[in-house]
Order: C-alpha cells, then sequence, then structure tokens
C-alpha cells in the first residue's frame, strides 16, 4: 500500500511546503526602476503575494510568485514601479 | 530587516486651480531656517487644465548626486532624504541638469542649488493642503510591528486579491504566536495549502462555517487550562461570519471568548461563484440576485453585522479596510490587548472578479468605499463609539458605485435608495458616537 | 559564487559612479581604484570656483577620507598604471609591479588641449585641469591685471568670468565666431556675450592666435587679422583630450582619439571598460561613437559600466549634448540638439526687456533640443523628454510658453503610462 | 469533601450521573455541552462537579450542540481530553462539527442519551438517533445498564486516545429506560481509573502547537490522497475491535466487572438459537433466556456493544453452526423495511459455514414503548420454530401484532 501522508488524518505541516511557483500565472510583471525607487516599502506592505522583497537600495518583486496584479506598481508613490507585458 | 523611508506622496489631479499653499508655506519654513526657495512646486496650466504639484523623488541613486562636482549632496542613510550641504553647493546648476524628475532647483540669482529636505522628516506642505492631496507615508511606523510574514509565498488566491494583503498584514502583525482559524471560503487556499502540503508557518485550522468561533473557543479554553495565553485570530469570508457562522460568532460575544474574529467582507459567497450573503448591499448584483428581466440586485440592505457585534458589548469592535494601514494597525493593536474578551474586526474587502473592476484597483474602490461613508471607518471599545477616520466632505455614494460593475445597472431611483442607506447608517455610528 | 576583483583606474566621477554602482549590486566583490593624484578624488568641474574663491579645496573632494573604507574600497593615491596586458589580465604599475583583475575600468578622464602656436612654450602660461593648475592661477590673480583666455568654451569662459569677479581685467580669444559655440546658437551666444561684455569681458571672436611673445612679465598674443592684445597672464583652455597613453601598446582600439567603447562601455579587450572623458561612446542622436567629455556623461557611463562589470547588463542609451553655465546672475542651459537642421520645426521666445530667450527644436512630434536663458526650468526634465522620445505633438506651444509647467506635466504623464497596469 | 463525591462508593444512581462519575474520573480538560433531554441532567452534574470543585476542566457553555462540538475539536486539537453529550435532534444539529471530528481523527467522547428522532415530536426512547450516525466515522458503543455506562466511558478514553486508534468515540445509552432509571453502580476510586488511564500519557498524538505548527484539516487533493485517508481510518476502525477486547479485560481485572469486549456472548456455546440484542432491553431478553435455559431450550444471546465498527469477527464466530437467529431491533431502516441490527447479521450470514442459520427481525420499542418479557419471550418462540422449519415473514413488527 503506497501512502502519500505520513499523517493518519488529513493534517500538514510547514515542513513540506507548498511551492506553487505562482509566477507562471503571470501576464505582466513588475519592473523597478531601482534607481527611482524611494525605499519607502509601501509595495511591501501592499504586495497581494507577498512577494516584494528588499534588495540594497531597492524594493522588488520575486518574480517566482509574483502573479503580475500590478498593486505594487499602483502604490508606488514615486511611480518606479513599471508593468511590463510578458512576452511568451 | 527592511528600510522603510518615510516618504511623500502627492495626489494626482487634485490641486484646486490657483492654490500654492504648499509652495508657500514651504518657502516661509526655508526661510526661516535661513534658505530661500521651496521644495515643491505646484504648477497649474489652465489651458491644459492642469493642476498639480512635483518635487523631489528622493531616488535611491540619485543622478543629482553622482553629477555634483563637490560632492556636497548625500543621501542619508538613516532617513534617505536626499540633502545638499550648502556650504558646499558651487551653484554650477548640474544637478538641476541631471535630475529627470524635476526634484532639484538652480536659483541663478543665489548660485544654490534648492530641494526638498522633507522638513528633515515632518514636511509641513502635508499639514497645509488645502484637499489632503500631500501625505507622509510612514510605512516604518507599521512595519515596525511586523513579524515575519507566517504565510508563505505562492498562494492560489485570485491575482491581486485585497484579501489576501489582508491576510498577510494581519498575520504579520499578530506574528508567530497565533492559531489562524478559517473556513471554506477564499482564504481557504491561503491557510490550508493543498494535500499534504501547508503554506503557513502557524498552527491554522480549517473549520467548517458553522464552527469557527466554537473551535477558537476549544483551543483558547484548553490554552488557558494549561495557563498560557495564546492569540486565536479567525479570518473568515461573511458567508461564514454573518450568515450560517453568524449563531456560533454570536454565541462566542455572549460568552466573551478571549479571540479576536476577523470577517474579511467581500459582500457575497465568492469562492462557490458570487451568490448573494446577508452583506450583500442593497442593489448589488449576485448570481442570485441578478440584475436582468424583472430584478435589479438584491432588493434589501445589507446586514450590519459590526453594529449587531457591537451590541453584544463585548471589550472591542472594529470596522476596517487596508487601504487605510495606519488604522487598521491600531485597531489590531487595540485587539490584540483585549485580554478578557473578544474583539471583531468587520473589514470590506473587495472581489475583484464578484463586483467588476480592474485588478489593481483594489485601493482606490476600498478609499472610494471609505470617502463616500459606504464604509465608515469606526471602533467600538468598551461602550464608546469612536469614528477613527473622519470624512471632510462625503463624495456621493455614485463615486463608489461608479467604479463597480456590480452596481452598473442602478438607475436614479436605486441610488437615491442607497444613498439613502448610507447617510441613514451613517448618521446611526455618528449618534452612537455622541450619545456613548 | 567567486568573489572577483574590480581595479577602476582614474578618480574622478566617471570611476567613482562605477564603484558606487558595483557596490549596489554586489557587496562582496574586490574593488580597487587606483589614482595618478595624491589627494582624494575630485572633479575639475570645480576648479574654476575654488579659484573664485566660492569655496576652498577641501570643499570640492567628492567623497570623504571615510566612504572607501566603509564600501570597502582600496583607494591607492599616486599610483600610475603603466600598461595593461589583456591576454594576462594584469595590470603594470608604475614601478613594474603586476597586479592581476577581473574587470578592468579605463577613466583617466581627458587633459587640456595645447594648441600648437609659435611663442607658446617660451613662457609661462596656464591650464586648469588639476587642483594644482588652480592653485597656481590663484597666486597669479592680482586686481587690475589683465589676463587673456584662450578659448571660450565652458571652462574658457567661466574661468573669464572667474577673474573678472577678482576685478581682473580679461580678454577672451576665439577662433569661432562666437563665445561657447559648441553649446549655444548664434543668437544666444550674442546674448551671453552681451552680458559678459558689460561685465567688462572682452570677447575676441573669430581671431585666431598667431603668436604668443613673453616680455618682461607680460605677455602679448598676436592675433589673425592684425592686431595683438596684451596680458599679465596667459590661460589656455581651448579644450580637452582623452588621456589614453594608458593603452598604448595594449591593443585597445582608439577612434576619435578616445577609448572605442560598445553599448556597454566595452573596451575592444575583453574584461576591460572605459567611461568618462576618456571614452568615444555611442551619441544618443546619430548612433555613432564620439566624445563627449561633460560631467553628466561621465557619471552615467560609469554607472552603466559599473553595473556591467558585476554582471548585470545594462545598456548604454548614448550621450546627449547638455551643458548648463551660470554667469554674473544668469543662467544658460543647453540640452540636446544646439542646432536645428532644415527638417526640425523651431520655436523661439524672447521676452522684450530681459535676457530671456527660448528656443525648442521638435522633430514631428519629440522634443530635440532646447536652449534657455534666464528661464527657471528643471532643465534635467527636458533630456528625459528627449530621451524618452516622449511625443509632445500638441504640446509644444504650451512648453514654449510653460516651458517648466509643460515639461514636469509630460514627464509625470510618461511616468505614469509606464506603471500603469495593463490588465483590465 | 463535598457531598456529591460518590468516588469509590456503591450508590443507586441513574445512567445520567453514572456517566457523570465516569466523565469525573477521566478528569477532562475541556467539556462543552448544551441541554437536550435526556442527556441534560449528566452535563448539569458535570456543572455541579466543576463548581464544587470535584475536577476543573474548562466549562464552556456553547449556545448550541454543532458550537459544543466545535469547541471540543478546537481544545481535542490543542491536545486536550474532552466531553460532551447529546441526543436526537441535538445530534442532528451537531451533524456539522460532528463529521469533522472523526474526519480529522481527534479522539472525542461524547455520551448519546438516546432518544427517537422527529417527525413526529416526543421526547421518547429510542436508539434511531445514534444509528442514523452509524457511518459518519466515529466508534459507537451501546450499553445496557448505568454500571455499564459509567465503566464505557472510562474505557472509550482509553479506546479513544489510544495511538493505534485515534477516532472520536460515542456511549450510547437509551433515554429514559436508563438515563432517568437508577441501579445499583459502583463508582471506582479515581486512582483506579488514573492507573487505568495511565498507559495514555505515553502515546503519541499530534497536537496543535506554536512549536510545531500544522494545519488541521487540510484541502485534499488529489483524489488518491482523500482515499488514503478514508483507507486510514477503515483501518483504524478495524484496529480498534480487538483493541476494545483488550481493552476489557484490563478492564475486569482491574475493576472486576467484563462486558465481553465487543459483543457480549450470554449462555451462546451450546445453544441453537441466539437472540441479538443491543441497549437495555437486553436485560429483559437474559431473565428470559434464563427462563427458556431452565425450560429445556438451548437459546443464547449475543448483545452487540460495538455497533460501529461492525464486531463481524467475533459474530461470525458465536453464530457458527447455530440454527436460528432472532433480532431484537429498538430502530428502523426505510431502505429495507427492517432495523439496523437486521442488516447487520444478515451481512454476516454469508460469511457462516452451511447449513445458514434462519434470521428472524423484530422491530420492538420505538417511541418510548417498553420491551417486555412477554415480547422477547415470543421472538424466542418464533425464532425456536423458524429453527424447526417454519416459515415467517422475515420482519415482524413486533409493538403492532
Amino acid at each position: 500500500m503506497k501512502f502519500m501522508s505520513k499523517f493518519e488524518g488529513p493534517w500538514s505541516t510547514p515542513k513540506e511546503p507548498l511551492d506553487i511557483k505562482t509566477g507562471e500565472w503571470r501576464s505582466q510583471r513588475p519592473v523597478t526602476k531601482r534607481e527611482k525607487c524611494r525605499q519607502c516599502g509601501w509595495c511591501f506592505i501592499f504586495c497581494p503575494a507577498g512577494c516584494i522583497e528588499e534588495k540594497a537600495h531597492y524594493f522588488t518583486a520575486d518574480l517566482d510568485y509574483c502573479k503580475g496584479c500590478g498593486v505594487c506598481s499602483n502604490v508606488c508613490p514615486a511611480k518606479a514601479i513599471m508593468m511590463i507585458r510578458e512576452e511568451i | 530587516m527592511e528600510t522603510f523611508f518615510d516618504t511623500l506622496k502627492i495626489e494626482e489631479n487634485i490641486c484646486p486651480p490657483g492654490c500654492g499653499v504648499c509652495r508657500e508655506k514651504c518657502t516661509q519654513v526655508q526661510r526661516s531656517k535661513g534658505k530661500n526657495g521651496s521644495g515643491i512646486h505646484e504648477f497649474h496650466i489652465p489651458d491644459l487644465g492642469v493642476h498639480m504639484a512635483n518635487t523631489c523623488n528622493q531616488c535611491s541613486e540619485p543622478v543629482c548626486l553622482d553629477a555634483c562636482p563637490s560632492g556636497s549632496i548625500s543621501k542619508d542613510e538613516k532617513d534617505g532624504i536626499v540633502r545638499i550641504d550648502e556650504k558646499r553647493c558651487l551653484g554650477c546648476g548640474l544637478c538641476n541638469l541631471v535630475c529627470p524628475y524635476g526634484g532639484i532647483d538652480y536659483r541663478a540669482d543665489e548660485k544654490k542649488a534648492f530641494k526638498c529636505d522633507l522638513c528633515d522628516g515632518s514636511p509641513e506642505c502635508v499639514n497645509v493642503c488645502p484637499v489632503k492631496g500631500i501625505s507622509l507615508m510612514k510605512a516604518r511606523s507599521i512595519v515596525g510591528y511586523f513579524h515575519e510574514d507566517p504565510l508563505l509565498k505562492g498562494s492560489s488566491l485570485c491575482v491581486g486579491c485585497p484579501a489576501e494583503t489582508t491576510l498577510r498584514f494581519v498575520l504579520r502583525v499578530m506574528g508567530k504566536d497565533t492559531f489562524l482559524f478559517g473556513a471554506p471560503g477564499c482564504a481557504t487556499n491561503v491557510i490550508n495549502g493543498q494535500g499534504i502540503k501547508c503554506m503557513i508557518n502557524i498552527p491554522s485550522h480549517m473549520s467548517n462555517m458553522t464552527t469557527v468561533p466554537s473551535t477558537m473557543t476549544g483551543v483558547k479554553r484548553y490554552y488557558r487550562r494549561l495557563g498560557k495565553d495564546v492569540k486565536c485570530v479567525a479570518f473568515v469570508g461573511d458567508g461564514c461570519a454573518t450568515d450560517v457562522g453568524f449563531q456560533p460568532l454570536s454565541g462566542a460575544a455572549e460568552r466573551n471568548e478571549n479571540i479576536i474574529f476577523m470577517c474579511y467582507d467581500n459582500e457575497g459567497y465568492m469562492n462557490t461563484g458570487i451568490q448573494r450573503s446577508s452583506t450583500t448591499p442593497y442593489g448589488g448584483w449576485t448570481t442570485t440576485t441578478p440584475a436582468m428581466g424583472r430584478r435589479k440586485g438584491k432588493k434589501m440592505a445589507s446586514k450590519n453585522v459590526p453594529l449587531i457585534m457591537a451590541a453584544h458589548e463585548i471589550p472591542y469592535v472594529a470596522t476596517a479596510v487596508i487601504g487605510y494601514p495606519e488604522d487598521f494597525l491600531n485597531k489590531l493593536l487595540k485587539a490584540m490587548a483585549v485580554k478578557d474578551g473578544m474583539s471583531y474586526i468587520h473589514i470590506l474587502s473587495p472581489c475583484i472578479l464578484g463586483w467588476g473592476y480592474s485588478i489593481p484597483a483594489s485601493l482606490e474602490v476600498i478609499k472610494a468605499a471609505v470617502e463616500t461613508n459606504y464604509f465608515p471607518l469606526w471602533e467600538y471599545e468598551r461602550g464608546k463609539y469612536r469614528i477613527t477616520y473622519e470624512v471632510k466632505n462625503p463624495k456621493p455614494i455614485t463615486e463608489y458605485t461608479k467604479l463597480l460593475k456590480k452596481f452598473a445597472h442602478l438607475e436614479k431611483e436605486e441610488i437615491d435608495e442607497l444613498q439613502e442607506i448610507v447617510n441613514r447608517r451613517f448618521n446611526r455610528i455618528k449618534r452612537l458616537t455622541e450619545a456613548f | 559564487m567567486k568573489r572577483k576583483k574590480h581595479i577602476l583606474i582614474g578618480a574622478g566621477t566617471a570611476a567613482l559612479c562605477a564603484l558606487k554602482q558595483i557596490r549596489r549590486l554586489n557587496r562582496e566583490d574586490e574593488i580597487k581604484l587606483v589614482s595618478m593624484e595624491d589627494s582624494l578624488p575630485y572633479s575639475p568641474t570645480a576648479l574654476p570656483y575654488i579659484i573664485s574663491g566660492k569655496v576652498g579645496v577641501s570643499d570640492t573632494f567628492l567623497v570623504s577620507e571615510g566612504f572607501f573604507k566603509k564600501l570597502k574600497v582600496e583607494f591607492l593615491k599616486n599610483r600610475k598604471v603603466e600598461r595593461i596586458y589583456g591576454e594576462n589580465k594584469e595590470i603594470v604599475y608604475d614601478k613594474g609591479i603586476r597586479e592581476g583583475y577581473d574587470s578592468l575600468l579605463i577613466a583617466t578622464g581627458s587633459e587640456p588641449v595645447v594648441p600648437d602656436i609659435p611663442g607658446l612654450y617660451e613662457g609661462e602660461f596656464l591650464t586648469i585641469r588639476g587642483i594644482k593648475d588652480a592653485q597656481a592661477l590663484i597666486e597669479k590673480v592680482k586686481e587690475g591685471n589683465s589676463a587673456i583666455i584662450l578659448g571660450a568654451g565652458l571652462i574658457g569662459m567661466h574661468i573669464a568670468q572667474c577673474l573678472s569677479e577678482k576685478n581682473m581685467k580679461v580678454k577672451v580669444v576665439e577662433s569661432l565666431p562666437s563665445i561657447l559655440p559648441a553649446y549655444f546658437d548664434k543668437e544666444a551666444s550674442e546674448i551671453i556675450r552681451g552680458i559678459m561684455e558689460g561685465k567688462g569681458i572682452e570677447c575676441l571672436t573669430g581671431k585666431k592666435a598667431t603668436r604668443i611673445e613673453w616680455k618682461g612679465g607680460k605677455v602679448e598674443v598676436n592675433l589673425s587679422e592684425g592686431g595683438s592684445v596684451e596680458g599679465d597672464l596667459l590661460v589656455v583652455a581651448v579644450g580637452v583630450k582623452p588621456r589614453t597613453e594608458i593603452v598604448d601598446g595594449s591593443g585597445i582600439k582608439i577612434e576619435n582619439g578616445g577609448i572605442a567603447v560598445d553599448d556597454r562601455m566595452r573596451t575592444s579587450m575583453d574584461d576591460v571598460y572605459a567611461a568618462g572623458d576618456v571614452a568615444s561612446a555611442k551619441a544618443f542622436f546619430t548612433g555613432e561613437n564620439g566624445l563627449n567629455p561633460i560631467l553628466p556623461n561621465a557619471a552615467e557611463q560609469g554607472r552603466v559600466a559599473g553595473s556591467n562589470m558585476v554582471g548585470v547588463d545594462t545598456v548604454y542609451e548614448g550621450w546627449i549634448p547638455m551643458n548648463t553655465f551660470s554667469y554674473f546672475g544668469h543662467t544658460a542651459i543647453s540640452v540636446g540638439m544646439p542646432f536645428s537642421s532644415e527638417k526640425d520645426e523651431v520655436h523661439v521666445r524672447k521676452i522684450n526687456g530681459t535676457d530671456t530667450y527660448r528656443k525648442l527644436i521638435f522633430r514631428e512630434d519629440r522634443l530635440m533640443g532646447v536652449t534657455f536663458i534666464d528661464t527657471e526650468v528643471n532643465a534635467g526634465v527636458f533630456n528625459y523628454l528627449i530621451r524618452k522620445k516622449v511625443p509632445v505633438g500638441e504640446y509644444k506651444m504650451s512648453l514654449l510658453e510653460f516651458p517648466r509647467e509643460t515639461s514636469l506635466y509630460l514627464m509625470q504623464q510618461a511616468e505614469k503610462k509606464e506603471t500603469i497596469s495593463l490588465e483590465e | 469533601m463535598s457531598s456529591i463525591d460518590l468516588r469509590g462508593q456503591i450508590r443507586v444512581l441513574d445512567g445520567n450521573r453514572a456517566g457523570a462519575y465516569g466523565v469525573l474520573l477521566c478528569k477532562p480538560d475541556v467539556i462543552a455541552s448544551y441541554p437536550i433531554t435526556p442527556q441534560t441532567p449528566l452535563l448539569e452534574t458535570l456543572y455541579k462537579f466543576e463548581a464544587e470543585g470535584l475536577f476543573d476542566p474548562e466549562m464552556v457553555e456553547p449556545e448550541g450542540e454543532n458550537s459544543a462540538m466545535g469547541t471540543l475539536i478546537g481544545a481535542c486539537a490543542a491536545g486536550g481530553r474532552t466531553f460532551t453529550a447529546t441526543s436526537s435532534q441535538g445530534l442532528s444539529f451537531m451533524n456539522d462539527a460532528y463529521l469533522l471530528a472523526a474526519g480529522n481523527r481527534f479522539p472525542i467522547v461524547m455520551a448519546i442519551g438516546m432518544r427517537e428522532q422527529v417527525s413526529p415530536h416526543g421526547v421518547i426512547s429510542g436508539q434511531q438517533d445514534a444509528v442514523l450516525v452509524k457511518d459518519h466515522g466515529w466508534i459507537q458503543i451501546y450499553t445496557e445498564s448505568c454500571q455499564e455506562i459509567l465503566d464505557s466511558i472510562i474505557m472509550a478514553y482509553r479506546l479513544a486516545e489510544d495511538e493505534d486508534v485515534l477516532l472520536p468515540v460515542n456511549v450510547c445509552y437509551e433515554g429514559f429506560y436508563l438515563s432517568h432509571h437508577s441501579q445499583r453502580v459502583e463508582i471506582p476510586r479515581q486512582e483506579e481509573v488514573d492507573a487505568f488511564l495511565a498507559p495514555l500519557k505515553g502515546m503519541n498524538r499530534l497536537k496543535w502547537t506554536l512549536e510545531e505548527p500544522m494545519v488541521f484539516s487540510s484541502y485534499t487533493v488529489p483524489p488518491e490522497l482523500y482515499t488514503e485517508y478514508r483507507y486510514k481510518m477503515c483501518m483504524a476502525h478495524q484496529r480498534a475491535k480487538a483493541k476494545f477486547d483488550e481493552i476489557d479485560r484490563e478492564f475486569a481485572a482491574k475493576f472486576g466487572r467484563s462486558y465481553g469486549g465487543q459483543i457480549e456472548e450470554y449462555r451462546t456455546e451450546d445453544a441453537e438459537i441466539i437472540i441479538v440484542t443491543m441497549g437495555c432491553s437486553t436485560g429483559t431478553a437474559k431473565v428470559v433466556v434464563d427462563r427458556k435455559r431452565d425450560e429445556g431450550v438451548k437459546v443464547g444471546l449475543v448483545k452487540i456493544r460495538m455497533f460501529r465498527p461492525s464486531p463481524k469477527e467475533r459474530l461470525i464466530k458465536v453464530l457458527n453452526g447455530k440454527k436460528a437467529i432472532g433480532v431484537i431491533d429498538r430502530n428502523v431502516c426505510y431502505a429495507w423495511n427492517c432495523g439496523h441490527n437486521y442488516i447487520e447479521i444478515k451481512t454476516v450470514l454469508s460469511d457462516l459455514d452451511r447449513p445458514l442459520p434462519v434470521l428472524l427481525d423484530f422491530i420492538a420499542g420505538l417511541g418510548g414503548a417498553d420491551i417486555t418479557d412477554k415480547h422477547v419471550e415470543k421472538v424466542v418462540e418464533r425464532t425456536i420454530d423458524a429453527a424447526k422449519g417454519k416459515t415467517y415473514e422475515p420482519v415482524t413488527w413486533l409493538s403492532l401484532e
């Protein structure tokens, strides 16, 4: 008998994290104009996917998970995040 | 972890024609510091109907800094402000020549460059703008309360769903010592993970729609018996909180269980495909309140659940939206501080698909809901009602309804009725704040 | 990942910008900055201000001593790099010491051009490129004395202004018909000239120096078409040329007198980059390589080079001529093409009773160049509109009437357009 | 010492109070209960115990049965021992959470004071409420006496919390006949019960902790995973059967009382015919069996204690070679026009050696009606006749004759 779960019931643990690369859903991607980023972090707060990361001196999206919703670009007070169409 | 500099945000297209209050104030403030100029400019091109303001972007890689031949421009690592060392400034004007965003001015008469220094952290323009078009965005004061996000990346919620933003916000504030409770609904996808894979780093329970408050009770009480204080937080939709799960919610409130119950209200059964719930608004389109033939959306007004919860006289009840994060944060902190009873937070959470608006516009929708008093932000704290965000000049409800396809079929008559409901409800809250 | 070693030769704006960029993008790599001079980095652009006494020498250093330590950069002063061996990825210092690199930036800048005029070397003339030159000139400044400046370019005119402010009598000799000929058209140039001459600066344009004679502490410059001017000191400021001797014998390609680079600031030798005054780089308008030794270019080329040196692929869009000149409380600004061609649409606005002058050059609905005298604008915004090829068709007249407002509006709109989500 | 602390004593108690002492002795952490006749006095007694300080569980007063079960789900997931009781429509109303508890493998113990379901309305005894949820994933133990209620609750915790089982357990007793009728009850001493339950302390049980966060009740994809959980649950049910026999033997050794484990076999060894009962009518039936034995009739009795999971193996063993079986059912199955145990036994028949015994069903005692010795005598007589070859309708509605 082959089992998938080590548990008796329908339980799960973050030790086995669900890793869906939701970046594949994306039809457009955010590109931060690095030099223009004010590091205000508003995109970090508002990114629904929780995928904004801080680099040396700017914020940018983790494109493995970014679904391309455009909220970061929308809330950016510096207009430093461009939405670029993904080419297939 | 993150830097998070305070930053000015200037709203677009809301400067009143001819206004120059921000510039005048800035000039005045700078003059008091012995400087001559304004760091903010408002502009009017009447022919084009352009009324706007512009100021320094405080770039992270300032080209003005790179182009300054005397090294007199610096970016402060602590507050991110790009400043000019006046003593060293040559007055050559190169900074003005290279800045693409018009953020730095060169004054030929004084041979000095001049720019916004954010008043070193408390910009005066923010206070004087008559239309509240300038705001200081202070993420640091919010993220200062953040813990590591217990929710992993890669949730299968819809692209851009504000409920996910809200849940992350809540969980970041709540931190790791939290038990999270959910019920079947959109957030399920986030809380549960799939199969044997999990996507949350805190203990979480996927309950039935009818058992969330009671399950929380069980956990809270068991840990209380063990002498441990744990946070039990529910994040459920309006179907669970206000319809089929309302009885247990009311029961837990009556027992005054020490739990934090949050309803993200997307005004319908969205995970099953947009059916009406008791919080679907008057006139709102859903698949079970269609707008076709003899029907014009929902016939009756929504159930005013936060007010009903306040009537339980639990220690804390609030309405909140992610669009006003400072307000939301304060409410979360208040709810967390309650140790002797229940807190209930009712969150308006627009549904892109179910309400019909463009994906990134959630915050605009949320703000319009607040600015029209459709969803007033208030709290009930131990007997006292308080409006936490006063809207000075509430906009007509059409400013909200026009954003949403679910109201697209409404005609004047229905709009008037909806406006009447909004007014009545706001007045009720207003009077409660005055009476209690 | 392996730590790489970047060597940057030169300590001007280009090298520093490359350095800052490398550090922004990479916190680990080793960086070494090699300067021929023994001071902290400075910009030649600041030198006239030292002469005028507006600032002291120490106020013009681009960075402080602590800067290098903080960025974990080794700063070698007083070292000359003699030669580059590309095949071994090595450089050789003046004392024969060799050092390997993973990537190398040549940002040695430029040096003054000294024209071949009979008699010039028989006396002590001055050029202005280094701090020592500035200090030498300061020593010779004496109220009431007169100075002759060869060259009416930006440096020449700037020094003329500085010396005039020190109450010296100044005569500027320029072989071309107008002053500031590279950046301003005839009309603008005349306006500037008018103000300069109003302050007592004599501008002798269209005249070549044919012979220099030195007699008893005085210098006499004989001019073409006859006549001569006499002064107490002579400053030669006819232009600059790339300082390229470092690549001699290395095989690195030279063109237009500078080190040829591609649109990533790469020279013809692998892993060797060049930026700033020394580089012959792509011009924005023509796409052809050329020299444009101005500070904003040095900064941008340095940034582009730095990015590419750490493997972040960055394309140089090309240089755009631009300059700003402040003189006696006036400002002249030129961005983009200063001169129009036949296919261009030109709009000029002058305001009576003032020195205000505005010229806008359009090609179809794109802005190509602007000139502003005594007009308050955010000059960089025009650079933005030109570089981003922002369509300005219906705003041409508005740009002329309300240049600052309209340019900011167009810039904001263009920025907004870039950030608008495509999802509906 | 509280006057109601009767631990270690022998008293006359009704089933609700006897059950309450069973709960008290097991020291649950969280109790949540909503009143419904006839189990109400059980929970009232628990609230009294807590008020008197006999034990100190968290006493939750939920606003309905579903919330009562919800509370236990939370507490049990967190690692607590929990208890609730309900009846009839309360159980129906609890169904949402009732299923969740089983699916999540939460070892909750719940008493059911059995009562008929609506409609018609009636606060009347029956077994219909409990048998209706026979496939909801709970283990169900049916009791015959007040003593057995008490003892079964203690055994239920041993069974539910066993790491090889981890299933919720119902202890079922008929309303009024047991809940409100008093009998002699030996109430064990606390130390005895503590010792009996001690093995549970060393057992592994996944808990909901902040240190090792887990999600309980995950969203199940793919379908194979769902199948896996169902298979594992079936296996747990199967393991519970022998485990329950073991627990019963251990209980007998410690307390001197045995109920036979999954089933009680009463004078079955040389019996030719077997009467099958479940619940409190067993006592009456035993009297009749004794009487018939005195008359020389080779009749025996099987009492179904563990209705779920099915005590199949034990039934096969005891029913093999018998000539006829008469089942007394205090419940109905609409689909087959019979009682539920009749279906259960009929299912077992195919596994018996040939010739198969004749099987008769007798529906009796519905709606609170008594099952008298006269009824049982009729059952025995007809079963004997059937064994001798007389033909009967398979199902007899005894009360309607």
